[in-house]
């Protein structure tokens, strides 16, 4: 009795302290933005690419065929720039833990880290401290806030993916009729840009008869994109396509439409790897679907690290440098530096491609 | 027979005697070994590992294992009663997704969301007790429940969003060091914490009647211990901590998410095993468990360094929950075989 | 039974010979000798921890003997395991029923043998029809296809005995088969037995019923301290002599209760019930005065002193100690109130076994120890010090687990737990049970010591002669009710024994 | 001796009436059946409630996807209503799924040509050898089934990725003839759930009707009283998770087949599905009660809530939060009717005190 006694009183007193602790550090804190400011230095275009960089990958999961793939394409750039390519990251795709391996990569005083954000705010922290430490930061396919880092290789620009997806489809199911979006997850920030372009490329005349019914989420989680294609089929039976813009997604609702009713019926495009949809445009399921080349993103990406730590370009808008075999590339906006339009594959083409 | 009243000790008395003799010195040593074990892993890093033994990194370290030492703390105690609580991680998602919400949507101070985050905790904390001891439900069933329940309800709180635009000086005070050092800030409250749970667990009647209810609750009932109500408040007190693990999850990066901490309770299992809490309750010390989680936390960090792939990782956090479990039982079967062995040869020597 | 009982003319069908068994550094078994013929009942008795329970273990496969020999019909057994013992044919009856509550009753009965039908499945309807059987053969009735859940402790101890003799066996253990058994239920299980013997099987019967022991068995082997004493033909031995080998010595000076002055009313219960526990009990203790409360196993007389104490809740009726009401359904109001009681069971209630003797000693003062609600060891230790001495606990250390010490010594530190809180009211559940004679005449002595302090001492107890020896006055339970109560002067055996049966009224 | 228990004397023996024990026959089972029953009319009305909402939630591709999705889950939930039934509990289902399904995929890239039924027994295979770790390191270290697997839940998933190294296994990698395994149907009900349904039959047979299987629900019913009674516990245990483990390996050839992608991730997270499927299905979590048929419609109640929530538009994120109430509702349920059911046994007890 007087041990629960003491005890409640111990859980009170604990969470008193907590309160405590939560509340000290300062007074009547509301919600208020706070902007951040990007600091550049001058760039010197004509510095030579300097050797024996280190230059890390950090993925956003190291279990993903897609940044397998875009790392391998970074190694081959690190390795003509004569620099050291290394490549680690979490086997889950979680915030917290990439901002572990940052830590220890500026530790290691890495002088480029290239990453793909899991999250583009919890790991601004860590990434301000490694620039601090004397790091370089690129982000490839999915950014962080812009004050994070120095540049962000984007694979296409977020108007490109939308005027591509959007025309694929239509041309699809013959210019009207419902279709409907199978994203990743909704706090994809690349996603959710492209949808939101999509959505205003839509009401351009020459789609009018086409109507976006639904974005469905799969989590990047193949099941769950399977039971979300599954279960748009039913919900909207007027359904005409579909466009599902994540490479998880599009190969889970190729693989359902293929072994369903509405196969070759309802159409399918989005983005996705040829080695994955292979399978399925040859079988008819799918017509025709786009992507980037990731290894040519990795590429990219190491070369504009590289860049950014010889002195080349210094993430300012309409900075210049040369990339390796995919030549001359200027930093943009906001150090946004774009990969190109994508590459469409079909029946024809498919089979030139290999990742 | 003689009249003497002391007589020594009948045989069958001590039917479990040497195997609990033997247990008891098994695990009294675990503690020292795992602290031994702690102080040699640092050592071998700071020698083999480069950039290991640097002030930044232990500031890395010591962040790093912020959330896992918190939620220890309340877990040990609850393994030491014999109960489990799988739900840590979850609540910690949960509470960090309603930061965001509220944040986000209520126009209330952030002191007052961070109050109200912590008196959340604790009331997703009294969820289970209630299930646990008001309904006589097994905990590990429960929290698997309410792992799934409230990792459920942190992604439909905030949906897939991040919520992200937390004052600075909020996010960049719980990452900063204590000035002169660099040694994180909140290491004080949590070691303060770890006093707490500390001196309840070692130096309160509570923790005496934790220990007992953990080796036998019905014994424990009739020496008057509240065995429910008791376990009641301990979760309680689990969900309060996991509110506040969630309050730093979310300053510290700056992001409150429904994904927050997802996973985090087996790493927190682990923790308390490796730190010598028997999973049978009523064995374990508190001083092991900070050192488990110190332990943990530095054979990862020094394989990160030493550039061992991340899946080499998850492979050796399975490894050290096993080990940390098997060990002790092996190390105590040797020793009883040893035992008999020896008396054995005693009694059939010629 | 058998025509020439007590001259054993067959070769042996069992011997044990050498047997010797530690658990740690505690030697509960040396240099035991057993010989089972058939055909033969044997008895084996002793004290509690003489060593008995172990010596079945090892029979039944359960615990492997650290040196000596076991032989059956001449040839070297080999007990690995239960399933060895089994196929030797060695069928085992536990003093504690091991039943798997949520198979039914038939399964329970055939676990491992069950009959089969084509593709060699489990034939239940057989199953069920044989359990049946073997319920007829017993003469009870017991559903052989609902669940073994809810079964009470007697129609339990049935299915183990049903159990046992569904294999024909050849070696039937029996450990203290009867102590949940009706009368008519024991000479059923006898009839079997017998019939057993008859076809040439060995039984081994365990008992504290020397009415029993002697009613069914030959031979009769005396275990004491883990030391064979003697074996000899029934016929040749009295109770008074068996019992002068069991303890060593005699046993007549064993219950010293002094009279005392008797006091205010300490506890007084009145119209308690608990609907199908036990209904309408009403009674009082004065301090000085020592109240045993008797009645058959199963009569619910603990369940009134767990109810009393908090432990249990109660439906109606009122619980005062020293006048003042005693709010139902806490154990810690109870101890608050001045109520302390040591439990039946003290493995399971009384201690906890992994917990040193120190903290074991002061659990229930660990409020009261502490400083500012600080405990740390200094209190406690000179806490333990002190009772663990005044108890004369024998103990090499204060921090050695609880587990490692004697039964005795265990009862001692029960007691020293409970008399560290200075209660008014003691309640003593079976206070002696399982503690050597020397330790059990200590704990009379202080019951009674305690007594003449002033303190209340109800005291539960199915030895009846500690019941006898220190009650004050008797109240006698049966099926849940209280049916008498004797004075010092009334109560003997008989009228106990007459009350307890329910046949009260020709007391 | 002084020694006299009080209890020889006889008292009389309640004999309980014919019609009480007829009454009794078989209450073990029909609880059981009203368990299923239930699952059956929760899973009836949620289809109902969907099919109001949308009629095509019943048409025969929807049923088809129905049992295509839940075959999976089915058999994982067989094999662990076998460990969980001896009071154990195996969490490494998903990670052995994972490494069985990579390793499937790993071989036909090694060897184009092997015949799937090679490939479907090397699966099985592997499986059993990780269920034996997992087996062996419990008979070893005698330590709860849940810390054990709890730590091959990393190893294992470790393992896998380590292997994978980020590699991805892609349906051209495998042949037809495999893939069609997955997606094939057999008299318009898809073999994969045929699978799963022989699995569910096989297991509820032996589990019911065998010596072995009887003494599953011995250990986890009472494990000392088991080993009394001569029952070989260690040996018994180890060969449940060696068979949980065969079956989570069956699982993961049967998700190659079906899934086709493969990469190291596959089946993360599916262990704790698996066992809120065997709870929600009336296996007790402490041992000794339940069946496969309650866990396999468990399982298919939980695929079939999935589908629901996509088919009715409602946000996926309270799917999980659905199936944390389920798991709670389920042992809430379970411990009501079993304290109802004792205060009836205790009722109809031949000996009442």
């Amino acid at each position: 009795m007087n041990s629960l006694f003491r005890l409640r009183l111990g859980a009170t007193a604990l969470t008193l302290t907590a309160l405590l602790l939560g509340t000290a550090a300062c007074g009547g804190t509301t919600r208020d933005n706070a902007g951040g400011s990007q600091a550049s230095g001058a760039a010197n275009p004509d510095a030579p690419i300097k050797e024996g960089l280190k230059i890390a990958f950090l993925p956003k999961q190291v279990n993903n065929p897609y940044f397998t793939t875009a790392d391998n394409g970074g190694k081959e750039a690190v390795t003509e720039v004569k620099g050291e390519f290394k490549e680690v990251g979490p086997s889950e795709a979680s915030a917290s833990s990439q901002v572990s391996y940052i830590n220890t990569l500026s530790q290691q005083g890495m002088d480029v880290i290239v990453t793909s954000a899991n999250d583009p705010n919890a790991i601004c922290g860590a990434l301000n401290q490694a620039k601090a430490a004397g790091a370089k930061i690129v982000t490839f396919d999915s950014d962080t806030k812009p004050e994070c880092r120095q540049v962000f290789v984007n694979q296409v620009t977020a108007q490109g993916i939308a005027e591509n997806q959007v025309k694929l489809i239509s041309e699809q199911i013959g210019g009207e009729g419902e279709i409907a979006i199978l994203s990743a997850t909704a706090n994809a920030t690349n996603q959710n840009a492209w949808i939101a372009l999509m959505k205003e490329e839509l009401k351009k005349p020459e789609y009018g008869k086409v109507k976006l019914v639904t974005v469905a989420y799969g989590n990047d989680d193949d099941q769950k994109s399977f039971q979300e294609m599954q279960g748009l089929l039913q919900a909207y039976p007027n359904l005409k396509g579909v466009i599902s813009p994540t490479t998880v997604g599009v190969a889970a609702a190729a693989r359902y439409l293929s072994g369903s009713q509405y196969k070759g019926k309802v159409k399918l495009t989005g983005l996705g790897t040829p080695n994955q949809m292979r399978e399925y445009v040859k079988d008819g399921t799918v017509d025709a679907f786009a992507l980037w080349n990731p290894a040519d993103l990795g590429y990219l990406a190491a070369y504009a690290g590289a860049a950014l730590a010889s002195g080349q370009i210094s993430g300012a808008e309409g900075d210049r440098f040369t990339a390796g075999r995919l030549g001359e590339f200027t930093v943009g906006k906001d150090g946004v530096v774009v990969l190109g339009p994508p590459t469409v594959f079909d029946k024809s083409n498919i089979d030139k491609f290999n990742f | 027979m003689s009249h003497d009243t002391l007589t020594p000790a009948p045989p069958v008395a001590g039917r479990q005697s040497g195997r609990l003799a033997g247990f008891g010195t098994a695990l009294g040593s675990w503690d020292a070994a795992i602290v031994a074990g702690l102080v040699a892993a640092v050592l071998v890093a700071s020698a083999a590992v480069p950039n290991f033994a640097t002030g930044r990194n232990a500031q890395f370290l010591l962040l790093d294992l912020v959330p896992l030492a918190l939620l220890a703390l309340p877990m040990t105690l609850i393994i030491v009663t014999g109960e489990i609580d799988l739900s840590v991680a979850s609540m910690v998602g949960l509470c960090s997704s309603l930061m965001g919400q509220l944040w986000l949507s209520s126009g209330l101070s952030l002191e007052l969301i961070c109050v109200l985050v912590v008196l959340l905790g604790a009331l997703l904390g009294a969820v289970n007790g209630v299930f646990v001891t008001g309904f006589g439900l097994p905990s590990l069933a429960v929290t698997i429940g309410t792992l799934a329940l409230y990792r459920g309800l942190s992604f439909v709180v905030l949906g897939d969003q991040a919520v992200a635009d937390f004052p600075a000086d909020w996010t960049a005070a719980v990452v900063r060091p204590i000035p002169g050092t660099s040694i994180p800030v909140m290491v004080v409250p949590v070691l303060l914490l770890a006093l707490v749970f500390g001196v309840v667990l070692h130096a309160t009647p509570a923790g005496r009647a934790l220990y007992a209810m953990g080796n036998n609750s019905e014994a424990a009932t009739f020496a008057g211990v509240s065995v429910a109500r008791t376990k009641f408040w301990l979760f309680v007190a689990s969900g309060a901590v996991c509110g506040l693990a969630g309050l730093f999850w979310t300053l510290r990066y700056a992001s409150a998410r429904g994904d927050n901490a997802t996973g985090l309770e087996l790493t927190v299992v682990t923790a308390v095993l490796l730190g010598g809490v028997s999973i049978f309750g009523g064995r374990g010390r508190l001083l092991g468990v900070v050192a488990g989680v110190l332990l943990l936390g530095v054979v990862r960090n020094a394989l990160q360094l030493a550039d061992v792939d991340a899946n080499a990782l998850t492979i050796v956090t399975g490894t050290l929950l096993i080990a940390s479990v098997v060990l002790p039982n092996a190390v105590r079967d040797i020793r009883a075989r040893l035992h008999r062995r020896r008396q054995h040869t005693r009694v059939t020597a010629p | 039974m058998s025509p020439d009982a007590g001259t054993i003319t067959s070769p042996p069908l069992l011997v044990l010979d050498d047997i010797a068994k530690s658990f740690g550094a505690v030697a509960a078994l040396r240099g035991v000798h057993l010989e089972l013929h058939p055909g033969e009942a044997h008895a084996l008795v002793g004290e509690n921890g003489a060593g008995k329970s172990t010596l079945v273990k090892i029979l039944a496969g359960a615990h492997a003997p650290d040196s000596g020999r076991i032989t059956l019909d001449g040839e070297p057994l080999l007990l690995r395991g239960p399933a060895d013992a089994r196929a030797a044919g060695i069928a085992v009856i536990y003093q504690e029923p091991t039943l798997f509550p949520d198979l039914t009753v038939a399964e329970n009965i055939f676990m491992g043998r069950q009959p089969l039908r084509s593709l060699r499945r489990v034939d239940i309807r057989e199953m069920n029809r044989a359990a049946e059987q073997l319920f007829a053969r017993l003469g009870v009735r017991i559903d052989p296809a609902r669940p073994a859940r809810g079964l009470s402790i007697a129609d339990q101890q049935l299915v183990e005995i049903a159990k046992a003799i569904s294999f024909d066996a050849r070696v039937l253990v029996m450990d203290e088969p009867t102590a949940a058994l009706s009368g008519v239920e024991v000479e059923r299980l006898f009839g079997v037995a017998r019939s057993l013997c008859a076809r040439g099987a060995a039984v081994l019967f365990i008992s504290h019923r020397f009415d029993e022991v002697f009613d069914l068995c030959q031979r009769l082997t005396v275990l004491r301290d883990g030391a064979w004493v003697s074996s000899d033909p029934t016929a040749d031995l009295t109770v008074g002599e068996v019992v002068r080998r069991m303890v060593g010595r005699d046993v007549d000076s064993l219950f010293p209760k002094q009279d005392t002055v008797r006091r205010d009313t300490l506890l007084e219960v009145r119209g308690l019930s608990r609907a199908g526990v036990f209904s309408d009990v009403s009674f009082h203790v004065r301090g000085g005065e020592i109240v045993a409360l008797a009645g058959l196993v199963g009569a619910g007389r603990s369940e009134v002193a767990r109810a009393i104490f908090g432990i249990d809740p109660y439906d109606t009726g009122e619980v005062r100690v020293a006048g003042r009401v005693l709010p139902a359904g806490s154990a810690a109001k109870a101890i608050g109130a001045g109520l302390a009681l040591v439990p039946e069971d003290r493995r399971q209630q009384g201690l906890v076994m992994e917990l040193s003797v120190e903290r074991n000693a002061t659990l229930v003062r660990r409020g009261a120890l502490a400083r500012l609600g600080l405990l740390f060891g200094g209190a406690e230790r000179a806490e333990a010090r002190q009772w663990t001495r005044r108890l004369r606990v024998k103990t090499s250390r204060l921090t050695a687990a609880v587990g490692t010490l004697s039964g005795g010594n265990q009862q001692k530190v029960v007691l020293a737990k409970w008399l560290a809180t200075r209660p008014r009211v003691l309640i003593v559940d079976e206070p002696t049970r399982g503690i050597d004679v020397g330790t059990k005449s200590e704990v009379h002595r202080l019951l009674s010591e305690l007594a003449g302090e002033g303190m209340g001492i109800l005291m539960i107890s199915s030895e009846l002669p500690e019941v006898l020896g220190m009650a004050d006055r008797v109240l006698v339970m049966h099926e849940g009710r209280l049916v008498r109560e004797l004075s010092r002067d009334e109560a003997d055996e008989t009228s106990v024994m007459f009350a307890a049966t329910g046949q009260g009224a020709t007391a | 001796m002084s020694r006299t228990d009080t209890s020889v004397a006889d008292r009389p023996t309640g004999v309980p009436s014919p019609a009480a024990s007829r009454s009794g026959r078989g209450l073990t089972e029909r609880l059981l059946a009203v368990r299923e029953l239930s699952l059956l009319l929760a899973l009836g009305a949620l289809i109902l409630v969907t099919t109001l909402y949308n009629d095509r939630f019943l048409g025969s591709q929807s049923i088809k996807d129905l049992l295509l999705g839940c075959a999976i889950l089915v058999i994982l939930a067989a094999g662990q209503t076998l460990v969980i039934v001896t009071r154990n509990v195996d969490l490494s289902v998903g990670s052995i799924l994972g490494l069985v399904a990579f390793a499937t995929g790993e071989l036909f890239l090694a060897a184009p040509g092997t015949p799937w039924p090679v490939a479907l027994v090397t699966g099985v295979v592997l499986g059993a050898v990780c269920g034996a770790v997992n087996g062996g390191l419990i008979a070893v270290a005698k330590v709860p089934a849940l810390v054990i697997t709890l730590g091959t839940l990393y190893a294992f998933r470790g393992v896998d990725y380590y292997w994978a190294a980020g590699q991805q296994i892609n349906a051209a990698d495998m042949p037809r003839s495999f893939l069609r395994l997955g997606n094939q149907t057999l008299f318009g009900v898809p073999v994969l759930f045929l699978v799963a349904l022989v699995v569910v039959a096989v297991a509820g047979f032996y589990l019911r009707s065998y010596r072995s299987g009887r003494e599953l629900y011995a250990i986890g019913s009472e494990p000392a009283a088991a080993r009394l009674s001569g029952i070989p516990v260690g040996r018994r245990v180890f060969a449940v998770f060696v068979a949980s483990g065969a079956l989570a390996g069956l699982a993961g050839v049967l998700y190659a087949a079906r899934f086709g992608t493969l990469d190291a991730a596959a089946g993360t997270g599916l262990e704790l599905q698996v066992v809120a499927a065997a709870v929600v299905g009336g296996v007790a979590i402490f041992g000794g009660s339940g069946s496969v048929y309650g866990a396999a419609l468990g399982a298919v109640l939980l695929t079939t809530i999935g589908s629901s929530l996509a088919v009715l538009r409602i946000d996926p994120f309270w799917q999980q939060a659905v199936v944390g109430a389920l798991i709670l509702a389920a042992i809430g349920l379970d411990r009501v009717l079993a304290i109802r059911t004792a205060a009836r046994l205790r009722g109809r007890s031949a000996h009442v005190a």
